[in-house]
């Protein structure tokens, strides 16, 4: 059960206040790409077993997106960082 | 040696000394024709009809643990056929005519418990999601049937059927030859009977990488080593994503936990199967007699088999609005498991397109036990003949580049 | 047994007796027992029959691990199944009686199975009922009435549960000598401290020392006094924390209630409460179990743990025999002996199988002390008789028994054979417990981030060490939680007991119990193993090892030591099963918490809720809210009896009067989204599949939203009130989901559009009046808006006041009707909706529910996302084209899915109207399509159906493969009764195609 | 044109508010105040100038500024303030906001409607409301603060203005559902 931290809010709030928002960082490709890329942009995820990049929306909080790096094997939350920032960083 | 009351007699009488391994524990040899990645259900089941329809093939099981230690042992154990789209349909009810005679194909007790399913009924949409599925279920050669509001009350009198509750029930779809299997028997069932048929079942081997090049499998690494195959089917469900990820595949899964819980044992007092998705619980009575309850599916990924305890409250609080008098039972136990989601909420049952002699049995996330020997048998035909089992084919990977998904979601009430 | 004279440190009352019934007998023990000690001191030994075998069973344990005293407490809404008599406090007038007797406790029909019982081994039934299967549910039925405790109660819950949330600094489980020892030094350092402990009483196995030893008695008052007064520790006894979850979430179980009478109970008050804390650091003070040794017939009633024996001697005064046997493979058994002598002068039989111990000053008080002696075998009918014993010997890896037994008679057998550290709640967030060898017991890991443990979970045996351990604990959290802190203590030594390692003895083992709950033995675990069942979780699962409702606390750890001497394994390397919640078993009613009945999920209540009561709506749920579904008359009859509508005739009377004259009906639970900024039309252009560049102030347009997958998810009116102010509705269920989609679009895909989207849902109120005479009812109210139909187009809004309200006015239909949506604030919700019944009085105005707007909507063939859409339709299936727009600069949501092969497919399912044959008959909803009369492919289903009073006659929409192609051929809907029904495939308009009607009355 | 007398009726005005009205729990439904949403971010050009013709100070996160005789602005997230003020301001400071703020990227909107608006009292106000509240109200709330949160399964704003009692601003639809939880869980101190 975790307690995050929101980066807007500032402070670590209960998981309920918090919806899961699948994979970050996800590129859209444009209307020209193939029936494949496509698919694969729809459906096909990392899925990955450790540490996971994943957005996560302060939903009954300050209504935010924001990225979360999980373990999740571990339930161990590494790091949670704006958008803004990594387009800052970018 | 067969199973029966005389063995058992016989057994008994000597203080049960003779009675050999279920499944002989072995270690692996360095090829095989056919290698099965995963020991639960699905795996094993494959195993086994490959082994009794391809005699001539050489086939191995890898678990990483002990068999029947994923998803096939830690599900509420629901067997039902009445899916909504033609293509689940008839897969999941392939499944449900062989565990109707799994018991005896198997020379294992797997007690399936042919109790009757019943999928409840809250909002007016729930009920035309039900008469939609009833009407296919009955065209599909399923057996359904739509249930009223009063009727329910005299098949199951416990259930709370007063209109001053949250979400009042409103009627329920019925399948009778739905019901509940012994979930460890299962694999254990199939294990023996695959291993009398010659399938090497190793455990503690976890597959850690592929030998894929020219665009072909050729073996795996394990932790006990290299294993040569030119076929490999993998069914590992929750880690279906970290398998693929070794022969550099990525497929169109997210593995979140799924939690489940029992009461204490009591007296039976529940009879058949209920399921609700609209205050979301499912619930059955063991022979054991325990209550055995499935929750909700955690939003987040997770590989770590538990879940978040709201969930839990839910459901407890879900069974209390449909079941008051479980009010004042208690709780025992409570576990999670890793279940492989699919966007559509089917399985995937497919040769992997990039690389040959690879295939794929997962995406079955919150339902596939009763699938189990359906899954198996179709897989086993697809690997036999490197071709896909009519029954298998809807179910191949391409539909999510074609769009042809089987969407289970939106009709079909609660996939468990 | 008896109840000794008064004992110094007892917890009992004698001033007060208590009255209680077991089995429908009475008797009478005293505040402070609990039921286990009070049967005890009434001499009773019999108090369940096993799960399997229907044995005769005793009480073992004094606390949460006893798996053998469970009863049935109480009847109707109080009855508690399966509780544990160890764990239940006595209370006046308790009634309990036992939970297992298969007809009775008196006669088990399992015992009488006796002959059978070599053949019920463990996983017979895998090998047996199989053939035909067929047959399984007979045999099975039998089964199932053989299994199980206690009955499910019969009645609904008379009692009531809460939820309470905490924060604190340190939360420390057990309210032992080492917990106490911690939480004072936590709270000292000015912490706020919660403690939690299981029991009645806080001390947890040190009042069992009070007797022996005035310095703990003395240490424990000052220390719980202390603790009691200081304001920033809170203490929760008769607490059981159940879970830890991640992040320290420690979740606990008070009772509240259970220990009070039923007379005096608290209605007001619930009777548990979950606990739900959020501690940051948690310091695990929860102790140990002893477990006994094993030998046959071990589970005869009348064998019971020595810390057991113990408990009930000095805690309660009850003596459980006069003639013990006390047998341990440790040094703790001799302070039982010590004990036995000094408060009852009773000299037991000491059997170690050590040899070594200086054992001289119970020798010298004449007690017989045999080292190096162990139980093989214990016998007695109801109760245990006697005991046969011998001399063991360890070679360094095994023990062994000498061929010659000796028989002891006795009429109480207290064992020991080490500790079980108690690290259930470590263990749920996934650490494993590490075994020691030195203390033959698997420890806590505690590997996890904020958690420590403390006491004797860490192995320590003698009290000061777990004072001082509990002191260190707390202070290497403080040091994390940077409060100032006390200085250093130091880590205490393990002072060992020297347990000896694990011994079973090879005779029996078919009579030896391991988990004597689930009625598994040694020789279960044998064949388990013989069956290749080797993983302990195989075993477990094999076996029933653990599964039973004290999850094996007493037995687990033995059934593990016999299978890696099986095995030949070492113990770490057999391993324990996994360790989960719950800790001990939770009530459901006290997980749901007050969150149940109609708490269970928010009702959501539209401003003009209060109305529609007052004029008998019936309501239907949809997602949160409650809406009218229709509003029956009531029906005078002749003679006095009163009877109201049912849904068709209000539902007919409700379509006529809206087509005829005019309705009214509340709108107000349509998502509203407020959306601003320079790019709102960009923004929505990307969002719906049509264009919105053009759309000018004052207009208003219908949109149709769809996924990435290209298929529709939602659909609503958006108005343009400025080039940058638009006013989206979405419908009802998906208002939150589309909210937090564009959300989630504008924050991570789009950062750059500047567009703010603020939720008005609740801020608006609207009433829609609907029907030819709609402009003059609100004609009636507005004066500063001009209703001519040529000043106020279709698809227009307007601001004006309406009754003295300032309000929106949108001329919008979902009927094909002549309609203006009211929207005001939501406060003056109710009042204009009862202005426009007033100014519609003349012409008859007839409030109507979504039963209606579902006929008049589709009469006009307007879909409902959700009903008629079921997330496989995109655009185009949906006969939608005209809102597609594939020219936009960037591409929609799902225009990129809209060309794949199968989406392209021109064969697909599309939306169509259908006409039965037989205009009468209504389809139901959701029936099968299919071609020809015996067809069973199907082509499609009904999605919506409807009597159409205006038509006087069935109409229905459907999905149908190809279907828009089809128009004038007849398929066939195959219902659930066996039907056969022929109907046309038809457009689905149906009611004025010509859009005569909107203008309404001329 | 007849002559109307509009009724206004807040969430709860059906409630027997005395119920809950004893020294250990009291609740009182405030019916004059007004709720604006102000969407900016105080970067965006013409911002500050704005803001400052307004008097408004834009809070840190979780903190609010202003009072409730004029404005009192709350941080609800990044660039989303709420301001709550007296109902029969509400419709003046609107039209002063839009006038500020007009060419900034911002927006300003009404939505008085969509909220019941709650005063919270009594000496048992934590305990009551620990029972509902995920927040830990009692200690990480002090003066000057606001968050939003969940309470009884549905989404809240609570904020404190003063030390004895709670604000909180619960959904108009949910407003009941809200009052029915209190009731319940106020119940022992009653
Ligand atoms: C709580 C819960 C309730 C459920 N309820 C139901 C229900 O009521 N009805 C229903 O039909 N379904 C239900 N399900 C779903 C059902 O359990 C699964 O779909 C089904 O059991 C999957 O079987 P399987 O054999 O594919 O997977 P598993 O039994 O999980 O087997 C996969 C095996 O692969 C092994 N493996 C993974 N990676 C490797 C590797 N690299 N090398 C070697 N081995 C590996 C794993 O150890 C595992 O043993 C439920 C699931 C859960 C978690
Ligand atoms: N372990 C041994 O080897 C051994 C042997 C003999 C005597 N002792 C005695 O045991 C005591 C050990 O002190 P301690 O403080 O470490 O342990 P303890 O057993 O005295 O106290 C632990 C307390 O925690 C409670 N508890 C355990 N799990 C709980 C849960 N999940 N929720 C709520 N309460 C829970 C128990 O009921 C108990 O009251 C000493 O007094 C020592 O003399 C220990
Ligand atoms: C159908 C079913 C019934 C179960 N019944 C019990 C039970 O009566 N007692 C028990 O302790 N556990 C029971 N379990 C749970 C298992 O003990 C275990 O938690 C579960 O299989 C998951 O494994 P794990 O907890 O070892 O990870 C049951 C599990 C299933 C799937
Ligand atoms: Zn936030």
């Amino acid at each position: 059960m975790f307690l995050i931290r929101c980066p807007y809010c500032g402070e670590a709030r209960e998981e309920q206040e918090f919806s899961y928002a699948g994979e970050a960082f996800i590129q859209r490709p444009p209307l020209t790409c193939s029936d494949e890329e496509w698919g694969d942009y729809l459906f096909k995820r990392k899925n990955i077993k450790g540490v996971t990049t994943e957005q996560w929306l302060h939903s009954a909080g300050c209504r935010r997106i924001f990225v979360m790096e999980r373990n999740n094997v571990t339930y161990e939350i590494l790091s949670i960082y704006t958008f803004e920032s990594k387009r800052g960083a970018a | 040696m067969k199973y029966s009351w005389l063995a058992l007699l016989k057994e008994g009488l000597k203080g049960h000394q003779d009675w050999t391994p279920t499944w002989p524990d072995v270690t692996p040899q360095t090829a095989y024709d056919v290698i099965i990645v995963g020991g639960g259900g699905h795996g094993l089941a494959t195993a086994y009809y490959l082994a009794r329809d391809f005699p001539t093939k050489k086939i191995a099981v890898l678990e990483k643990g002990w068999i029947g230690g994923g998803n096939t042992g830690r599900n509420t154990t629901i067997v039902r056929s009445n899916y909504l789209w033609d293509e689940a349909a008839l897969l999941y009810e392939h499944a449900l005519k062989l565990w109707e005679g799994l018991t005896e194909e198997l020379d294992f007790n797997v007690m399936f418990s042919q109790r009757g399913v019943y999928n409840l009924g809250h909002t007016l949409q729930d009920m035309r999601d039900i008469e939609r599925r009833v009407s296919a279920n009955l065209l599909n050669g399923v057996d359904a049937e739509v249930v009223s509001v009063a009727e329910l009350k005299e098949r199951i009198p416990i259930l709370e059927t007063g209109k001053q509750v949250r979400y009042p029930v409103m009627g329920a779809s019925f399948q009778a030859r739905g019901g509940v299997a012994r979930h460890d028997a299962v694999a254990w069932g199939f294990a023996r009977a695959a291993s009398r048929l010659g399938v090497d079942i190793v455990q503690n081997c976890e597959v850690i990488g592929m030998d894929v090049s020219g665009g072909r499998i050729h073996g795996v690494e394990t932790t006990r080593g290299f294993i040569k195959a030119d076929q490999v089917g993998c069914v590992p469900a929750g880690h279906a994503s970290v398998l693929a990820k070794m022969a550099n595949v990525r497929l169109p899964l997210e593995s979140h936990p799924l939690q489940a819980f029992v009461s204490e044992p009591m007296k039976p007092v529940l009879h058949t199967v209920v399921m609700s998705n609209a205050v979301h619980g499912y619930v059955s009575q063991s022979d054991k007699g325990d209550l055995v309850i499935g929750a909700g599916i955690d939003s987040y990924t997770g590989y770590a088999q538990r879940g978040s305890p709201h969930l839990i409250d839910h459901c407890a609080a879900a069974m209390i609005e449909l079941f008051p008098i479980f009010s004042r039972t208690r709780l025992n136990r409570q576990w999670g498991g890793i279940v492989d989601t699919c966007p559509d909420a089917c399985p995937i049952i497919s040769p992997i397109p990039e690389v040959k002699g690879l295939y794929f049995n997962c995406g079955w996330g919150t339902g596939g036990f009763k699938a189990t020997p359906g899954s198996g048998h179709v897989f086993a035909q697809t690997i036999g003949h490197d071709t896909p089992h009519p029954l298998a084919a809807p179910f191949h990977i391409q539909r999510f580049t074609t769009g042809a998904l089987i969407d289970e979601h939106g009709a079909a009430g609660v996939a468990h | 047994m008896k109840r000794l004279a008064p004992q110094a440190h007892e917890r009992i009352d004698r001033s007060k007796t208590y009255q209680f019934t077991w089995q429908g007998e009475s008797y009478y023990a005293y505040a402070g027992d609990t039921l286990a000690s009070a049967l005890l001191a009434n001499g009773i030994d019999v108090v369940g029959r096993s799960f399997k075998y229907g044995r005769k069973r005793g009480i073992l344990a004094a606390g949460v691990e006893e798996p053998n005293a469970l009863v049935t407490l109480e009847s109707g809404g109080y009855e508690v199944p399966n509780a544990r008599a160890t764990e239940i406090e006595l209370y006046d007038q308790l009634n309990a009686k036992a939970a297992s007797g298969i007809p009775s406790l008196r006669f088990d029909l399992r015992a009488a199975l006796k002959p059978f019982h070599k053949f019920m081994v463990a996983g017979f039934y895998y090998k047996t009922f199989k053939w035909p299967q067929k047959l399984w549910p007979h045999y099975e039925h039998y089964l199932r009435q053989l299994a199980g405790f206690s009955e499910v109660p019969q009645q609904a819950d008379a009692e009531h549960y809460d939820h309470q949330y905490q924060f604190v600094d340190v939360a420390v489980v057990g309210g032992g000598a080492a917990g106490l020892s911690a939480a004072l030094t936590a709270a000292q350092s000015g912490a706020s401290v919660l403690v939690i402990d299981e029991r009645a009483e806080l001390g947890g196995e040190l009042s069992s020392e009070f007797a022996s030893s005035a310095e703990a008695q003395q240490w424990f008052s000052s220390t719980k006094q202390a603790l009691e007064q200081m304001p920033n520790v809170r203490i929760l006894k008769r607490s059981t924390a159940f879970a830890l979850h991640d992040f320290n979430l420690l979740l606990v179980i008070e009772r509240r209630q259970d220990h009070v009478s039923l007379k005096q109970r608290n209605e007001k008050q619930s009777r548990q409460r979950q606990h739900r804390v959020r501690a940051k650091q948690v310091i695990l003070a929860t102790g140990s179990h002893e477990r006994p040794l094993l030998f046959a017939n071990n589970d005869l009633p009348g064998v019971l743990m020595a810390s057991a024996m113990r408990r009930y001697l000095n805690e309660f005064a009850v003596l459980c025999g006069d003639k013990p046997v006390l047998a341990g493979n440790n040094d703790s058994i001799y302070a039982l002996a010590e004990d036995l002598v000094k408060r009852a002068g009773v000299k037991p039989v000491v059997l170690d199988m050590r040899v070594g111990y200086d054992a001289s000053r119970l020798i010298a008080a004449g007690i017989d002390v045999r080292q190096g002696y162990t139980i093989l075998k214990a016998s007695g009918s109801n109760r245990v008789e006697q005991v046969s014993i011998a001399k063991v010997y360890y070679d360094g890896k095994l023990w062994s028994a000498s061929a010659a037994t000796e028989t002891l008679d006795c009429d109480v057998v207290a064992t020991s054979g080490g500790f079980n550290p108690l690290v259930h709640l470590d263990c749920h967030t996934g650490s494993k417990p590490l075994f020691s060898n030195a203390l033959q017991a698997f420890l806590p890991a505690c590997d996890k981030p904020a958690r420590i443990s403390a006491g004797s979970v860490n192995g320590h045996s003698d009290w000061q060490a777990c004072v001082q351990d509990g002191a260190y604990a707390a202070h290497q959290i403080l040091g994390r939680l940077e409060k100032s802190v006390a200085p250093t203590t130091v880590k205490p030594e393990l002072k060992l007991l020297n347990v000896a390692p694990f011994f079973c003895p090879t005779h029996q083992r078919n009579k030896i119990f391991i988990d004597m709950q689930n009625d598994v033995k040694a020789s279960d675990i044998e064949l388990a193993i013989r069956e290749n069942y080797r993983s302990i979780e195989h075993i477990k699962r094999y076996t029933a090892m653990g599964f039973g409702t004290d999850q094996g606390k007493i037995g687990n750890v033995l059934g593990i030591a016999l299978a890696a001497q099986l095995l030949n394994r070492s113990i770490p390397e057999v391993g324990t099963t996994t360790f989960r919640p719950m800790y001990t078993p939770v009530t459901m009613g006290a997980l749901a918490g007050e969150e149940v009945g109609l708490l269970f999920d928010p009702q959501r209540f539209t401003p003009i809720h209060a109305s529609h009561v007052a004029r008998g709506a019936e309501f239907e749920v949809v997602g949160q809210w409650m809406r009218p579904w229709y509003f029956p008359k009531a029906i005078e009859h002749l003679y006095d009896a009163q009877s109201a509508e049912d849904l068709h005739t209000a539902v007919q009377r409700e379509c006529l009067a809206v087509r005829n004259s005019v309705g009214v009906m509340d709108a107000s639970t349509l998502g509203k989204i407020d959306i601003q900024g320079p790019d709102v039309r960009e923004f929505l252009a990307r969002v719906y599949t049509n264009a919105w560049a053009k759309l000018a102030p004052g207009k208003c347009r219908y949109g149709v939203m769809c996924d990435e997958n290209g298929m529709i998810i939602d659909d609503g009116v958006t108005a343009c009130l400025s080039d940058t102010h638009f006013v989206m509705t979405t419908t009802t269920g998906g208002a939150a989901r589309i909210y937090n989609h564009l959300e989630t679009w504008l924050q991570t895909e789009w950062p750059a559009l500047k567009v703010y989207l603020t939720s008005v849902t609740d801020h608006w109120s609207t009433t829609a009046i609907v029907g030819p005479k709609a402009r003059r009812v609100i004609e009636k109210l507005c004066s500063d808006i001009d209703f001519n139909a040529k000043a106020f187009p279709f698809m227009d809004w307007r601001e004006g006041t309406v009754a003295g309200v300032p309000a929106r006015v949108m001329r919008i239909s979902f009927s094909g009707e002549l309609s203006y949506e009211i929207n005001v604030p939501a406060n003056y919700g109710r009042y204009i909706w009862e202005q426009v019944m007033e100014a519609g009085k003349e012409f008859d105005i007839t409030p109507y529910g979504t039963e209606t707007m579902h006929v008049l909507r589709a009469e006009k063939g307007y879909i409902i996302v959700g009903q008629d859409t079921d997330g496989s339709l995109s655009p185009y299936d949906a006969n939608m084209g005209w809102a597609v727009s594939l020219t936009k600069p960037y591409p929609f949501l799902g225009q990129r899915a809209l060309t794949r092969s199968d989406t392209v497919r021109t064969d697909r399912k599309q939306l169509v109207g259908l006409l039965p044959h037989d205009a009468q008959k209504v389809l139901p909803e959701g029936t099968q399509l299919v071609n020809a009369i015996e067809d069973k492919a199907m082509i499609g289903h009904v999605t919506s159906s409807y009597l159409s009073p205006i038509l006087g006659r069935s109409i229905a929409m459907a999905v149908v493969k190809a279907g828009l192609s089809r128009m004038g051929n007849t398929i066939y809907a195959k219902t659930v009764g066996g039907e056969t029904i022929p109907v046309t495939i038809a457009d689905s308009v149906f009611y004025d195609t010509a859009k005569e009607k909107l203008d309404g009355e001329v | 044109m007849a002559k109307f007398e509009p009724q206004f009726a807040t969430a709860l005005e059906q409630q027997d508010f005395n119920r809950l009205n004893s020294a250990a729990f009291k609740v009182q439904e405030l019916r004059d105040y007004g709720y604006v949403v102000l969407r900016v971010d105080a970067n965006t050009e013409g911002a500050a100038h704005a803001l400052a013709k307004l008097d408004i100070s834009v809070p840190e996160p979780l903190t609010m500024t202003g009072s409730l005789d004029s404005h009192l602005v709350k941080w609800i997230g990044p660039s989303e303030y709420g301001i709550t003020l007296p109902l029969a301001q509400k419709d003046a400071f609107i039209k002063a906001a839009k006038e500020a703020l007009q060419g900034v990227f911002a927006a300003v909107v009404d939505n008085s409607g969509g909220y019941s608006f709650l005063h919270i009292s009594g000496t048992q106000r934590y305990e009551v409301l620990s029972k509902l509240a995920l927040y830990d109200l009692r200690g990480q709330l002090p003066l000057g603060k606001v968050v939003s949160t969940i309470a009884a399964k549905s989404g809240v704003i609570v904020y404190r203005v003063e030390e004895e009692s709670l604000r909180l601003m619960v959904r108009w639809s949910f407003a009941q559902h809200f009052w029915n939880a209190l009731v319940k869980a106020s119940e022992e101190y009653r």
